[in-house]
């Protein structure tokens, strides 16, 4: 609630916002969980630091993010880590908080800006093109492949979904694209009825799908479940570690999934920000590494830990 | 020279012909009465003139010049101005506003404040009124200012044509008078009225001539002088009606409503009273006299903040509607189409609302059994209906107030109260209203009357009360008044 | 009792000849109607249906007696959340407690709105405006602000089982066995149509929202029938609440965002009168389907979303529109009594 | 020409008292009343109500007239995209012919609802409701289903930097410079008070929501006015489009997904009727600044955002059910003529 108070010792407490984009997805927790391991790691060595963890009044609402970016610049924070839900139009906010003072670190989605101290975030495109080359891989090169969007004009998951595209004509030019225009949406549930809706019309032919994210990924797996294509008759690579996918992976009935490190995202960003008030030199771009995990690799320790992070040490 | 004249007016409502071919014709200077039953035709047609419906087929001539009136609008415009017989005010809007509305003074939109209220306060001035606050919100405003806010909006444009569609429906005697008086001012300015009434000893008074519809037809029309009301009332009703007030021989029984020193919330301040069975005992009082709040507290629908009330012999002060139709007690609301009736629903619905046990087995109810029930009803009291399933709003405004009278005779209450049963009923339809109220009596019912109609106070009541600002002053047998002696009493001067 | 009548039946005529106009659309193209017009895609969307469909009965009730609930969507968020969150006890609920509970939840919220509309005699759309945010943050409280999952341990599992069963399909490509939930809600749907149509009740409802004033009048408990029917309302949003969670398989306080319009929407073209005393099951119903048969036919069709989007705008305006003048035109010329 | 008199100021200081009060609870604590209570704070604060304030002048008039929109925020994200669009083209518009045809725009959405409500006399809920979906999936279709940026090409950033002035802050620290927009706001504001207040215009639109009827036969034009007046609303909403695409930088077609509940909730807190007749502009500002003020200051509470969401919605409940009562208490209490 205090910009800077002293603690007992007499050294300053710094206060950082850390901005999602949302909440509800475990990827956000993920992050959550991070950034919570970087305060507790910075306080036990004598950095005393506060982290405040607020996501917007509604999801994927760009104004309103904008909204808390400018509250918590009014606070005069010391810092932001932030999860921008566009690029372009986080640009003001983050030049303006950045002029006042309050420097930024972005996370997980690119922000059209120089005026940040560092951009830490998973290489969504090369993400994406990992999932188009696997999925050809497991196509042997030939097949009919959907490609379910995200929602309209979310950034990471449009580079991913570019990647994915790119690989695939690249580097795999006979298989054919049974549909890449319709959008998921942002729940679960949308997400649902947009999949089984897909398969009924294209559940015959098909013999691929990519998701993006975590909603959709769970979504389509269930759809390719109730129709009995699941485990193989459909290879289907999804995005991030939602521990549902995790499942859906074990059981076989998704094939691969690509997962980000949103622990170290979360960790990254807030450690890169201290690191940049304690006027210590950071790199502008962090890559924070993905990682495309099969059921073979997915017990490898590296991977384990990815799948199933260890949220719970961290929050309360 | 006639300044306005209609001839040949046609006008259908769906399935309805409200007008077929009516012709009439007014001077200047002269003022017409326009006399008929209900749904003879009489609002639809100077709804037609004042441009408010579009005539099917004839034509209409001011000052000899022929008028296609487009809208209210238009209408006013070429000097026609119109109190339309449903109060039409915007509650929200101040008195001055409601005056004004639609021709405000004003340049390129602009309103000027100063000529406005001069003109508000000219116009209410003149029917001596301008004791009426230009600022106070319409809404709450009685009902009596209200209707004369409605006058005064008539006033400002200086109608050449001026129609009243029943103007005097709420408004107490004095200020009847004191219309009559405007009425008259207006004659001297060559002003032509059209006067729609009930009332056709009102008409006497002041009108010059008169046209009588029938089925939207003219069926006659002359001078008023010369005229006798029984030739007029026949040519309305299309028959003789030889006794206006019939009596139905009855014995009074125990008493079975009590009131002693009922208050509600602002009126009644005070009112004791006793019914029995097999009477009818009228109530009187000048408008906002809390006849009706009387009722409602009977009824339960307001507060009884003092007092007690006995129901055939036990004290009940307080009740819910529920509570007082489960004792047998009813209400006719004065206001038929805002609280009397469901208009969008069925003849049926309405006739059943309050007992539907007759026709409920485990729980559902058996609609054939229902629609027999509402058949007999409207066979019973001559309602003017095509089926029981049909909507009640597309009945003229006599056969909604028998289904709504219909509803308690099927509630078989024991006592009923009924709020102004008359208002706006033609001469036909109320002598069959008050031979049911006597037969209801004779059967050994309790009926509680409230009129503001002294001749039908008077006519049809056993006892008769008379209320002023909230207390009920005196009550005596009906045959121990006069209409003289009501009329002090309500205006609080004690009788002579 | 009866059947319905005649009237009754021709007035839910309407939108069923829009129903079978928009299915004969979609079936137009030869591609599409093969996996169009099969039996597996009809179970799809009648099980997409269900949802919006309990939460539309509730509705009904509610536009009928001239009121209208905007915290619909928010309910259904949160008694999927408090069901999962049931479900996450360290002791699971059994799920025939869940169910209760959940739709308890759901009728206590419908209860609040319609305290204060009634009590104060507020307008239902601030209160369930209000309420909308209220619901929304008290599910987001109850989940931490995430979607709450059932543990996955055998216990758990177990207690889920029954609830999942419930939007569970079976045979994709065989219109039997449909989903539980849909017979349910056909077996809801039918009974308030009577309850609606042929008791005490439903005749009350009708006259609060024909005339209130004349409700009270004649001796209707208008205040109290309101608290009834919001909690009824509620009730139906809640068990939407549990379909929504049989169908994600966990509590999601951001799910059913904006679902009020979409039930709002089912029951209008249905046939409903905002301003209260028309309005019937069936045509809810069919107003529900009418909506998911558009969004399922324009994703076969393989439309972008937007046309999706400006399409069912269309159709709101439109039927709503054809009702309008096909009752206009039934005043004009009146049938023979039934 | 009059200041507006002394009921209205009272009927206004409602509301007021409720801003007070809102900013007074955040001021109790002095670890947050030092950053809330800033110059620099409130300057955010204003530049934060802009848009639903802009929106809820238009909207003022249309619930005034007994009417509603609810494709206000659709307006908003399509008017964001058309301005986006016409500073993209080869040869970007100037800043005055983009911000003309965005108001027009909206303009024209609005006239399209009141025509449809005007002419085939149907509920506005029902219409907007429909042209809700309907501006939405244009607003996508135009922005491709995505946000559209403006080129960075020395053409373009011009043309777009005038407009971008609008919403920036400067000084974030200091109350002024205040944003251009804040001021636009103010003026706009003060305008069609007078309007309302003032004008025959104002007059008749008070006369149609109070009774529509009774306007009707006083010779108002009531259709051609409802026309006009949805028209003015949605131009409204375009200038809110406007100024969202400067805050943005960007046309985004899904922004401001359920603005038109904020929007609603801000007039009503205000002090306007959902049923018509009653209303006012500087009332229903109090009521944007009321919910900007609860926003900023659970930010700076650390509140979670389920807190606040309740919070508001309580709020929303509270204002208009404290409003029930003064006017009741009002009307039988009736003060003397002014
Ligand atoms: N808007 C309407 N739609 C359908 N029918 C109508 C309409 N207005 C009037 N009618 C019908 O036209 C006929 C004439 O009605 P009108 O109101 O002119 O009668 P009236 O002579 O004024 O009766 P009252 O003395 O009761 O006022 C009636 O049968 C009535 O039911
Ligand atoms: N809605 C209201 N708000 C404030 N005062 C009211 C309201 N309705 C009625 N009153 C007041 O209550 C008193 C009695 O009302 P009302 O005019 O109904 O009496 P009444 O004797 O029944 O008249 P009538 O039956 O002839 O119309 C009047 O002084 C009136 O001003
Ligand atoms: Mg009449
Ligand atoms: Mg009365």
């Amino acid at each position: 609630r205090q910009q800077t108070e002293d603690t007992a010792d007499g050294r300053k407490r710094l206060t950082i916002a850390v901005i999602p984009k949302g909440t509800t997805h475990e990827f956000w927790r993920s992050i959550e969980a991070g950034a919570r391991k970087a305060e507790q790691e910075l306080n036990a060595s004598g950095t005393p630091v506060q982290i405040i963890w607020k996501g917007p009044l509604r999801e994927d609402d760009r104004d309103l993010q904008i909204q808390v970016v400018e509250n918590f610049m009014a606070r005069k924070v010391d810092g932001i880590v932030l999860a921008p839900l566009d690029s372009q139009a986080l640009v003001a906010p983050v030049e303006n908080a950045t002029k006042a003072g309050v420097p930024v670190v972005i996370m997980d989605s690119d922000l059209k800006s120089d005026q940040y101290v560092s951009f830490v975030a998973t290489d969504n495109y090369k993400g994406g093109q990992l999932a188009g080359d696997h999925l050809g891989k497991l196509l042997n090169g030939t097949g009919d492949v959907i490609l379910l969007r995200y929602a309209v004009g979310s950034a990471s998951t449009e580079a991913r979904e570019a990647g994915f595209l790119d690989a695939l004509t690249n580097r795999h030019p006979a298989i054919k694209l049974l549909s890449d225009d319709q959008h998921a949406g942002p729940t679960r549930e949308t997400a649902y009825q947009a999949s089984q809706n897909l398969l009924n019309r294209y559940g015959a032919e098909a013999d691929g799908i990519f998701c993006p994210c975590e909603p959709p990924t769970i979504a389509m797996a269930m759809a390719l479940r109730d129709l009995g294509k699941a485990g193989g008759a459909i290879k289907m690579v999804g995005f991030d570690a939602g521990s549902k996918s995790v499942e859906d992976l074990k059981n076989g009935d998704l094939q691969a999934l690509v997962v980000q490190d949103p622990v170290r995202m979360g960790y990254l960003g807030v450690m890169t920000l201290v690191e940049h008030l304690q006027g210590k030199p950071v790199e502008k771009r962090i890559d924070t590494g993905v990682h495309l995990v099969t059921r073979d690799n997915m017990e490898d320790p590296e991977i384990s830990e990815l799948l199933n992070p260890p949220i719970d040490q961290y929050l309360k | 020279m006639s300044r306005l004249r209609m001839i040949g007016v046609q006008k259908r409502f769906g399935a309805t012909q409200a007008l077929k071919s009516v012709s009439f014709s007014v001077a200047p200077g002269e003022v017409h009465a326009l006399i008929g039953e209900n749904g003879a035709g009489k609002s639809t047609l100077m709804k037609i003139l004042s441009g408010a419906h579009r005539p099917d087929a004839g034509t209409i001539e001011l000052e000899g010049e022929p008028l296609q009136p487009e809208n209210p609008l238009h209408a006013r415009r070429c000097g026609i101005a119109m109190i339309y017989q449903e109060l039409n005010l915007a509650p929200h809007l101040s008195v001055e506003e409601n005056i004004l509305l639609g021709a405000e003074p004003s340049t390129l939109g602009w309103l000027h404040r100063r000529e406005r209220r001069a003109l508000a306060h000219r116009a209410l001035a003149e029917l001596h009124h301008d004791s009426i606050p230009l600022d106070a919100p319409a809404g709450t405003r009685t009902i009596a200012e209200q209707q004369i806010v409605e006058i005064a909006r008539a006033l400002i444009g200086n109608p050449r044509v001026l129609i009243m569609d029943e103007p005097t429906s709420s408004l107490t005697h004095s200020d009847t008078q004191q219309l009559f008086t405007v009425i008259a001012r207006l004659r001297e300015r060559g002003v032509s009225i059209v006067y729609i009434s009930h009332f056709l000893e009102e008409c006497r008074q002041i009108c010059d001539r008169f046209t009588v519809l029938r089925d939207g037809e003219t069926v006659g029309s002359g001078v008023m002088a010369s005229a006798n009301l029984q030739e007029i009332i026949r040519l309305m009703v299309g028959r003789d009606i030889e006794d206006i007030y019939p009596r139905v021989p009855r014995q009074p029984g125990r008493a079975v409503l009590e009131l002693h020193g009922i208050a509600g919330p602002a009126r009644p301040r005070n009112a004791t009273f006793t019914v029995h069975e097999g009477e009818i005992f009228g109530l009187a009082g000048l408008i906002g006299a809390g006849r009706t709040e009387t009722l409602r507290a009977c009824f339960g629908l307001d507060r009884v903040r003092e007092g007690t009330l006995l129901a055939f012999g036990r004290p009940s002060t307080h009740g819910t509607p529920s509570s007082r139709l489960a004792q047998g007690i009813g209400l006719l609301s004065e206001n038929r189409k805002e609280e009397g009736l469901m208009l969008n629903r069925s003849v049926a619905d309405n006739l059943t609302a309050t007992r539907y046990q007759p026709f409920v087995r485990c729980g559902f109810i058996h609609q054939r059994r229902q629609r027999r029930v509402t058949n007999d009803w409207i066979a019973r009291l001559g309602i003017r209906a095509s089926h029981s399933t049909q909507s009640v709003t597309e009945l003229s405004g006599g056969n909604q107030q028998k289904v709504a009278i219909a509803r308690l005779l099927h509630h078989d209450a024991r006592i009923l109260l009924l709020d102004e049963p008359t208002r706006g009923i033609d001469v036909g339809s109320k002598v069959q209203i008050y031979q049911l109220m006597g037969e209801l009596a004779a059967q050994g019912r309790a009926l509680v009357f409230v009129s503001s109609y002294l001749p039908e106070l008077l006519g049809v009541c056993d006892t008769i009360g008379v209320m002023c600002r909230g207390v009920l002053t005196e009550v005596r047998p009906a045959a121990h008044w006069t209409e003289h002696d009501i009329i002090s009493a309500a205006v609080g001067q004690s009788p002579a | 009792m009866r059947l319905p009548n005649l009237s009754t039946l021709i007035n839910a005529a309407g939108p069923f000849f829009g129903l079978l106009a928009v299915i004969a659309f979609f079936s137009l193209d030869p591609d599409v109607r093969q996996s169009f017009l099969t039996g597996g895609n009809f179970k799809i969307i009648l099980t997409q249906t269900v949802i919006v469909a309990i939460a539309a009965i509730g509705m009904t009730l509610i536009i009928v007696s001239g009121g209208i609930d905007l915290s619909v969507g928010s309910v259904v968020a949160l008694t999927s959340v408090v069901a999962a969150r049931l479900l996450s006890l360290d002791n699971p609920c059994s799920p025939l407690l869940v169910t209760s509970l959940t739709i308890l939840t759901g009728a206590f919220i419908g209860m609040v709105n319609g305290c204060i509309i009634a009590g104060i005699r507020m307008m239902p759309f601030i209160v369930t405006l209000g309420m909308m945010g209220i619901a929304r943050g008290t599910a987001k409280w109850l989940g931490d602000s995430q979607t709450v999952n059932v543990p996955n341990l055998p216990a758990h599992q177990e207690a889920v089982a029954p609830l999942l069963k419930l939007m569970a399909m079976q045979r994709p490509f065989e219109f039997l066995p449909v989903p539980l939930g849909v017979w349910i809600t056909l077996l809801l749907a039918a009974g308030m149509a009577l309850v609606l149509r042929q008791t005490v009740f439903g005749r009350h409802l009708f006259a609060i929202g024909s005339n209130e004033a004349t409700a009270r009048l004649c001796g209707i408990r208008v205040q109290w029938r309101k608290v009834m029917i919001y909690a009824i309302g509620g009730a139906f949003a809640g068990l939407a609440g549990l379909m929504q969670f049989s169908r994600l398989n966990q509590g999601d306080p951001t799910v059913a965002i904006g679902l009020e319009l979409d039930i709002i929407a089912a029951v209008v073209i249905g046939g409903a009168s905002l301003s209260g005393g028309t309005g019937s099951i069936l045509g809810s119903m069919i107003g529900a389907l009418i909506m998911a048969v558009l969004r399922n036919g324009s994703n076969q069709m393989d439309w972008p979303t937007y046309r999706q989007e400006i399409i069912i705008g269309c159709v709101i305006i439109f039927a709503v529109a054809l009702d309008r003048w096909r009752q206009s035109r039934a005043r004009r010329n009146p049938s023979a009594p039934s």
